[in-house]
């Protein structure tokens, strides 16, 4: 059951904000909400009038619209197209419908180009293309679900101003977040939900972060603090002009990555703040031995490994947590005990020579289970079974098995409930203490701010800037991952401090809240 | 059910039955009893020896593309099903044949179109001399062109659509050595398709009519179908194989334009074979039919060949003689 | 989808090269390819591969392929593939047939659609509402329409044997008509006689489609052509693709997947049912067992050949269908192919020399040179690789030029309503 | 394309829970009973008395002659099956099993019958001959794929009549086959040494082919090297995410390489059980769509080695015993077609129910147990506090 007894109650031309831990029910509800899913019970009203919801189109046809946590794109299709689907009658598939599209990009400022292929788009866009395709139907009723996870500071900006937009022309908004000044800022009323059911509503007028973080956690609120610094001098990761191009569909060759150049040295953390689609995830690849390089090179521990295949650099010392999990992580039909083979087939205790030794990876896999607290009934249920963030604590359990020197962690936490945040930060860290050296590539700022020792900035396949994480605001680093600022980046001391306040109100709400536990349950 | 044989309680039943009358076995190739062509010959004289020498028959066919051991099951459930003579009608059978006759060595086999130096003596081979018939079909041909151009279709690039096209070559040429000879084989083996497909010789035909070529000889099955309607439309003589192409219901509407067919008479052979069993001195060894024993002919349906039948008549009195010697390998 | 993030934007870096195929290159390449073919027929006096005879059969030869790649296209634009084309292919070959026979060969046209409609029907109820793997599913229809006409011609036509039946063939059906213009058609083939360089050559193309052109190549060209504009010039055909692309996101925009994939699987069916009904009344006029000979596959690979587009499909089944009719009418044209062919990859060892590409272009200077080689050491080809040449021709097409492609992203996909992640 | 790998095997205790056991065989036997009834009516409907074709089937089917036919039968849509399924694993469509089956049975009767060495030299080497060049011909196929990107789809079509060009070129007399045919009309290949036949057994029912026990070791040779070996954790991994086996390390490229070359080696061994054991030569009267049947083998077999034989052997007892049908009551064995289409696709429909419901059974049961999990960890943190 994902949710049950859920009551919440939004006013016409509000912003109103749903919070909860990961696999709360948001997404379900909201799914519900747009006809996406039935619920078994209970009933939804519209204006006063109670409605049946078949199909989203039953949802379309009632004003309501919705802005999908994973975008909802035809990649090979127009903008245009895209926006048009399902809503042809409206103002028919020509010039008519495409100055439509214009006209609304113009007056929210959404800057659309209606003829773009989807496939060419940044993030940013695309969540700007989910907004015009409601929009375009006119929606009163607008859900957004986690709308900003993927977003720069700047661009969360420009997305709460047409928010403001949006309702002050009447429209409703249904906004979900789990960034508490996000929803502090823009919301009029806040619901919580939790394990599937509403516990309460708040004021954001009066109601103050670590309140509101008392009511949505049920586990402690983490933020990853800086600490003691255990960089060593020699060098783990070594790239040298790296450089890669790609030639699409159209036979038109890209430069996604050019001349970049970066070291890790023994117990250090390097992180990489940039825009998602900047090159972040060839330099991965590059650096797993995924992708070709057509020039550069890859020296580990001193060894140069430019020419080594994957597994053989995963057999000398690289874990890898990437980016998308069910995509390079998992085998999501295959039981938890293969998955924790996957990576590692070569290596003890997964396999004797060439032949493969179950019974002493079932073993590791039951260990893993434990020392990570991976939720499941068992080792035999298949990967796909599992919530998102036990899948990731699996994953992180296998890669740190097998002693790493070099840990590839590509949005580690992304998509994790807060509880299970901390973990993985903490184990990072305590292997980081051994000596592990760490590509850290992360969306969540203050995860990249808190976690690492260096920061580096992407921007169009190029290492534009770096911070000093002490130094850096999370506001500065979005700039510069704009491509607005370049070289050394250093925020004004005042921010930095305040940010500092910020991350530590939320993390001593979190240790008070342990202490006054009681009304917590309901 | 591991002990017993399928034919454990039926051999009483099937053998004994008729004590009077002899039963008959055939097994077809590919297409079976209403193939328009070779097999239907078949069925002719099978209907023939039914009618007039009241033996009892059954008949089962090949499936396309089949194991060799269908082939052989198929044979060995006509035979333990009490009946004898087993007719296999067609080259395919050769190796099924001598396998079961072997082991059955009181039951008689024959088989259609192919001969063995490794056969039992109670298989009996009934073949035919194509070539002969088709050097009266390419003198025909040759006489009736008036563009001194003619073409030759085979369905499949075997062994045996050769000894047509040789026939049908030396034919033509003793008319006329100038004379130009297009060739076509729709497949090669093992593709046997192009028996098969009516659209392939329809195409051929037009590229031979395109050339120039205006009488088109095709030993091609019911590919044949499609090149006698693509002459056919273009006024030109075709010229048929197997069965009387003429009286096909099939090829009603282009009779006007089939010169002739190249019959085999398998019906002849059949029967033949059938009474001599029957009579009780069976035929043994390779049996061709040929020319002269009206083996192979022409179709006189239409009465087209009424003006050139004095050369025919020369050259089957020069065969039937020996004088003429034709070879069963296209010269190039 | 799993996430957001799996599709990546590609706006780092600033397009280098371009190499677009457009309008005017692709006129220039079609000139281009007439000029040599011209030469060699002048060099050789083979001017069979611009015959009209010549073109008209390849067009011929190439509309049941076409239109079973129309009905790959349908099928595989809304997600499902369709490897079960063949024996939709065969269920209109028996049903036009059939109909044609009994009314006439313009119903029997219809009859065979409707057949192979209902062969789609069947994959689009397995794959769509059951869900079953798409592949797995044609290979059970390849087995079961197939074996249903075989059977029920047997039993059916016993009382036929009169008006031409068999034992696996049906009684043949009427011609349809074929159609030539009667001024247009005579003057080209006066000038196609002449052997002019180029200017024959340019007439034989179009005589052949001017001269006895079958109303069925007509028709099926109007259907590509139309299938062109439907789906991607209309809201129907919008729909139908994005249900191909991304059901989900079609979904979630109130686009009733379900039915437009039965649709498009059905459509499938029924072109695929035309391109059946061609075979057994134009191409011949009877059923018969068999007759398919793999024409489905074909047309799926012409279809994968054209990029999932019309235009590319009309190519690929072009290029099959004139090999294909080329070989079967005139077996020295396959030699004169070879020269053909040697020059080409000639020029296209030059062009990648231009490119810098020098180790493809070697390779194309050394298939050069051998295929030279062959035809200056021979007179013909041997007759086995003749019969051969459309495969190996789309095989080396396919080769040289396959990275180009792109499917429909969510084709083969199983969908189910209200699982969207 | 595909999704050609089965559900992830259960916990032992679940493997042996009495309602999966049911459902599991529910489906096949279920769709074997629909394909019944679907092709009673169609016999009916044509006049034919069902009852009494399915009679003629069985008892043929169950008479010792038709057993040991039957087994013969399944040895070698045994082979073909496999040959499929190590494709299918890797989720390549290798529609090029036809091809390289009759390349494969070709150069080995070629061989055989130029060769004369012991058995036990001649028969491995006519063996391994077989398997190198069914084993090239498909690594054409993947070659193609892996540099050039070509579909092995197309290729392997294309292949596949390419290959019988090849097999009418070299059987052109004087080339493989003798320049003068015992046989007056029939090309083929001279017969096989004596030393090249493979052992076989006699029984009540005829001549049962030792290749049998080949086929035995091909299947548990498939198993192994899928369940046991890395190199089947790198293939099975790569059939079920490529993209998550590439990130793992597993070289996919050489993977599809691999692969596609030992598909096409299992595929030269197909005709070899017909060649060493029953015609000793190689003809145009050589069996056709083995290659086909042997994807509907796999398909129906669910790619693995035991599911392959159950299918193997229900078509082949479909064939052999359909053949009967004609001889005895006039049936026309094509209905034999129609079982085997109506049975995948009844299988298939089946399975997939049933796996659904499976799934929502494992579902809803990690569910239960992780909210009694939390349940309980709620409760510790009670009685803590
Ligand atoms: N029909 C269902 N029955 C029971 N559980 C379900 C059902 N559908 C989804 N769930 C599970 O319920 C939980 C709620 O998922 P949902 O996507 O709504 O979470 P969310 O609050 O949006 O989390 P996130 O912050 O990660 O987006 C998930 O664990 C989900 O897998
Ligand atoms: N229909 C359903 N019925 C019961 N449980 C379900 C259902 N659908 C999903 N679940 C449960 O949801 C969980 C996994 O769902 P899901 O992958 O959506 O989690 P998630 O946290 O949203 O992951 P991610 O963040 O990667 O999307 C499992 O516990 C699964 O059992
Ligand atoms: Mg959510
Ligand atoms: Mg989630």
């Amino acid at each position: 059951m994902a949710n049950h007894d859920i009551d919440i109650t939004v006013r016409r031309g509000t912003v109103h904000a749903l919070m909860g831990e990961n696999g709360a029910g948001k997404s379900t509800l909201m799914k519900i909400l747009y006809g996406m899913q039935r619920p078994d019970e209970g009933t939804i009203a519209i204006n006063g009038k109670q409605v049946q919801l078949g199909t989203p189109a039953d949802a379309i046809d009632l004003g309501i619209g919705m802005v999908h946590q994973h975008f909802m794109l035809a990649d090979n299709l127009t903008v245009w197209e895209n926006i048009v689907l399902g809503g042809e009658k409206l103002h028919g598939m020509g010039g008519k419908a495409k100055a439509k599209i214009q006209e609304i990009s113009d007056q929210y400022g959404l800057g659309v180009r209606p003829d773009a292929l989807i496939e060419d788009l940044g993030v940013a866009d695309r969540q700007r293309v989910e907004i015009l395709k409601v929009l375009y139907r006119g929606a009163n009723i607008l859900i957004l679900d986690e709308p900003t996870a993927v977003l720069v500071p700047q661009e969360v900006d420009a997305l709460f101003d047409n928010l403001r937009e949006l309702k002050a022309e009447g429209v409703t908004v249904i906004f979900i977040s789990h960034k508490l000044h996000e929803v502090l800022a823009v919301a009029d009323a806040i619901s919580v939900i939790r394990r599937g059911t509403t516990v309460g509503d708040a004021d954001p007028k009066t109601v103050t972060a670590r309140q509101l973080a008392e009511m949505m956690v049920g586990a402690e609120l983490p933020s990853p603090a800086s600490r003691e610094s255990t960089v060593m001098p020699d060098e783990m990761l070594g790239v040298n002009g790296l450089r890669i191009a790609k030639t699409d569909a159209e036979g038109i060759e890209r430069v996604v990555l050019d001349d970049v150049s970066l070291r890790i040295r023994r117990g250090e953390v390097l992180g990489i703040a940039g825009v998602e689609g900047n090159g972040q995830a060839e330099l991965v690849e590059a650096i797993m031995g995924m992708i070709p390089l057509d020039a550069g090179t890859v020296t580990l521990d001193g060894k140069d490994v430019t020419n080594a295949l994957t597994r053989a650099r995963r057999e000398a010392g690289i874990g890898y947590i990437p980016e998308d999990r069910h995509r390079h992580g998992l085998l999501l039909e295959a039981p938890l005990w293969e998955n924790r083979i996957l990576g590692h087939v070569t290596e003890t205790p997964n396999s004797k020579g060439v032949l493969l030794d179950p019974a002493g990876a079932r073993k590791d896999t039951q260990r893993i289970v434990e020392e990570y607290d991976v939720r499941t009934p068992g080792i035999e249920v298949t990967a796909a079974s599992l919530s998102g963030g036990n899948q990731q604590k699996l994953i992180i359990g296998r890669e740190m098995s097998h002693d790493p020197k070099l840990l590839v962690a590509a949005h580690p936490t992304r998509g994790v409930d807060v509880g299970a945040q901390a973990q993985i930060w903490e184990q990072i860290r305590s292997a980081q203490r051994e000596g592990l050296a760490v590509l850290l590539i992360s969306a969540d700022l203050d995860e990249l701010i808190g976690l690492s020792d260096t920061i580096r900035v992407i921007y169009r396949g190029r290492l534009v800037a770096d911070a000093d994480p002490a130094t850096v605001t999370a506001e500065d680093l979005g700039t510069a991952m704009t491509g607005a600022a370049r070289g050394h980046i250093e925020s004004e001391p005042d921010a930095v401090a305040e940010q500092k306040a910020t991350a530590a109100e939320g993390t001593e709400a979190a240790s008070d809240r342990s202490a006054d536990d009681t009304q917590a349950g309901e | 059910a591991c002990g017993a044989k399928s034919t454990d309680n039926n051999t009483s039943s099937g053998a004994s039955s008729g004590a009077s009358s002899v039963k008959v076995g055939m097994a077809y190739d590919i297409g079976g009893r209403g193939d328009q062509s070779f097999n239907d010959s078949a069925a002719r004289g099978l209907d023939q020896a039914k009618d007039q020498l009241g033996v009892q028959v059954t008949e089962a066919e090949a499936k396309t593309g089949e194991a060799e051991a269908d082939k052989e099951a198929r044979l060995k459930s006509l035979v333990s099903a009490g009946y004898n003579p087993v007719i296999a009608v067609g080259f395919v059978y050769q190796a099924a044949v001598e396998k079961v006759a072997k082991e059955n060595p009181n039951v008689k086999f024959a088989i259609i179109d192919s001969a063995s130096d490794t056969q039992p003596s109670n298989v009996t081979s009934l073949t035919f001399s194509e070539q002969e018939g088709s050097y009266l079909a390419g003198v025909a041909a040759a006489s009736k062109s008036k563009a001194k151009h003619i073409g030759f279709i085979g369905g499949v690039q075997s062994e045996l659509i050769k000894k047509f096209e040789a026939g049908y070559k030396a034919g033509a040429k003793s008319v006329d050595p100038n004379i130009v000879v297009e060739t076509t084989y729709l497949t090669t083996p093992p593709d046997f398709s192009g028996f098969n497909d009516p659209g392939k010789g329809k195409e051929a035909a037009q590229g031979q009519l395109d050339k120039g070529a205006d009488v088109i000889y095709s030993a091609a099955g019911s590919s044949g179908n499609g090149s006698i309607e693509a002459v056919a439309s273009k006024g030109k003589w075709a010229i048929g194989v197997d069965s009387d192409q003429a009286t096909q219901p099939a090829l009603s509407k282009y009779k006007a334009n089939i010169l002739t067919s190249m019959v085999k008479n398998v019906n002849v052979a059949v029967f033949d074979y059938i009474k001599a069993y029957k009579d009780g001195n069976p035929l043994t060894g390779v049996k061709n039919f040929d020319l002269k024993a009206e083996g192979v002919s022409l179709a006189q349906t239409g009465g087209f060949l009424k003006d050139i039948q004095p050369k025919i008549d020369a050259a089957t009195q020069a065969i039937t003689s020996g004088a003429t010697k034709i070879p069963t390998t296209p010269e190039n | 989808m799993s996430t957001a993030t799996t599709a990546r934007p590609k706006t780092p870096g600033a397009p280098t090269k371009k190499s677009k195929l457009t309008w005017p290159i692709v006129l220039l390449l079609i000139a281009g390819a007439l000029v040599l073919v011209s030469a060699v027929g002048a060099a050789t006096g083979n001017h069979g591969l611009t015959a009209s005879g010549q073109v008209n059969a390849a067009l011929g030869a190439a509309v049941p392929i076409a239109m079973a790649g129309l009905g790959g296209l349908w099928s595989e634009r809304a997600g499902v593939v369709n490897i079960g084309l063949e024996g939709m292919m065969v269920a209109g070959t028996f049903c036009g047939a059939w109909v044609g026979f009994l009314v006439n060969p313009w119903v029997g046209l219809l009859a065979g659609m409707a057949g192979g409609a209902l062969g789609g029907l069947l994959h689009a109820l397995v794959t769509v509402t059951f869900g079953v793997d798409h592949i797995v599913s044609g290979v059970g229809i390849n087995l079961l329409i197939p074996g249903i006409c075989a059977y029920v011609n047997r039993i059916y036509y016993r009382d036929y044997v009169a008006n031409g039946a068999g034992a696996n063939q049906s009684p043949p059906a009427d011609s349809l008509p074929n159609i030539t213009i009667p001024g247009l058609s005579d003057w080209l083939a006066d000038i196609e006689k002449h052997h002019w360089f180029l200017v024959s050559d340019v007439a034989g193309i179009v005589g052949g489609v001017v001269t006895d052109l079958s109303v069925v190549i007509v028709i099926a060209a109007v259907l590509i052509i139309a299938s062109y504009f439907l789906l991607w010039r209309t809201v129907f055909g919008l729909r139908l693709r994005s249900c191909g692309e991304n059901p989900t996101a079609a979904e979630s925009l109130g686009v009733n997947v379900y039915k437009y994939k039965y649709f498009a699987v059905v459509a499938s069916g029924a072109f695929a049912g035309l391109a059946g009904a061609y075979l057994s009344l134009v191409a011949a006029h009877f059923y018969k067992d068999g007759q398919t000979q793999g024409r489905g596959f074909i047309g799926l690979a012409a279809m994968i050949f054209g990029n999932w587009m019309p235009g590319g499909l009309a190519v690929g089944s072009g290029l099959f269908g004139f090999t294909d009719s080329l070989q079967l009418r005139d077996a020295d044209n396959v030699h004169v192919l070879l020269l053909v062919i040697a020059l080409a990859m000639g020029l296209l060892a030059m062009w990648h020399g231009y490119r810098r590409k020098y180790t493809t272009a070697v390779i194309s200077l050394v298939v050069a040179g051998g295929l030279g080689l062959w035809f200056a050491l021979t007179d013909s080809v041997e007759r086995p690789l003749i019969v051969a040449t459309p495969y190996v021709i789309t095989l080396v097409v396919l080769a040289l030029a396959s990275q180009r492609l792109r499917p429909p992203k969510a084709d083969g996909q199983i969908y189910r309503k209200g699982e969207a992640k | 394309m595909t999704s050609p790998n089965p559900p992830a095997k259960r916990s032992f205790a679940s493997r042996f829970d009495g309602e999966k056991i049911l459902l599991a065989l529910a489906a096949p036997v279920l769709a074997v009973l629909l394909s019944v009834v679907l092709c009673s009516v169609l016999l009916a409907v044509s006049g034919k008395d069902p009852f009494d074709a399915f009679d003629v089937m069985i008892r043929y089917g169950t008479a010792s002659d038709g057993q040991v036919l039957t087994l013969n039968r399944t040895t070698v849509y045994y082979i073909a099956g496999c040959a499929a399924a190590f494709g299918f694993r890797m989720n390549l469509f290798n529609i090029g099993v036809e091809g390289q089956y009759r390349l494969g049975v070709l150069f080995a009767a070629y061989v055989g019958s130029q060769v004369d060495l012991p058995a036990v030299i001649q028969v491995p080497l006519l063996l391994v001959t077989a398997m190198l060049v069914g084993g090239l011909w498909a690594s054409v196929a993947g070659v193609l794929k892996v540099y050039r990107g070509v579909s092995e789809v197309i290729s392997t079509i294309m292949l596949n009549a390419i290959a019988t060009a090849v097999v009418g070129l070299l059987l052109i007399p004087g080339r493989f086959a003798p320049a003068k045919s015992a046989n007056a009309n029939a090309i083929q290949t001279a017969p096989v040494s004596e030393s090249s036949h493979f052992f076989s057994i006699e029984t009540a029912g005829g001549t049962l082919w030792g290749f049998i026990f080949v086929a035995i070791l091909i299947g548990v040779l498939f198993q192994f090297t899928l369940t046991r070996t890395r190199f089947g954790f790198d293939l099975r991994a790569t059939g079920r995410s490529e993209t998550a086996a590439k990130a793992s390390g597993v070289n996919v490229k050489r993977m599809v390489l691999t692969s596609m070359a030992v598909s096409g080696a299992i595929a030269g061994l197909i005709g070899i059980p017909e060649l060493l054991q029953s015609s000793f030569y190689f003809g145009q009267s050589i069996q056709l769509n083995l290659g086909f049947i042997g994807i509907s083998v796999a398909l129906l077999g669910r790619n693995s080695p035991i599911g392959i034989a159950f299918s193997a052997l229900l078509f082949a007892f479909l064939d052999v015993s359909g053949t009967q049908l004609p001889l005895q009551g006039d049936y026309p064995q094509e209905i034999v077609l129609v079982m085997q289409g109506t049975i995948v696709i009844c299988v298939v429909v089946a399975y997939e129910l049933v796996r659904r419901y499976g799934l929502k059974r494992q579902q809803q049961k990690v569910g239960a147990e992780l909210a009694a999990q939390a349940a309980a960890a709620a409760a510790n943190k009670e009685v803590a506090a």
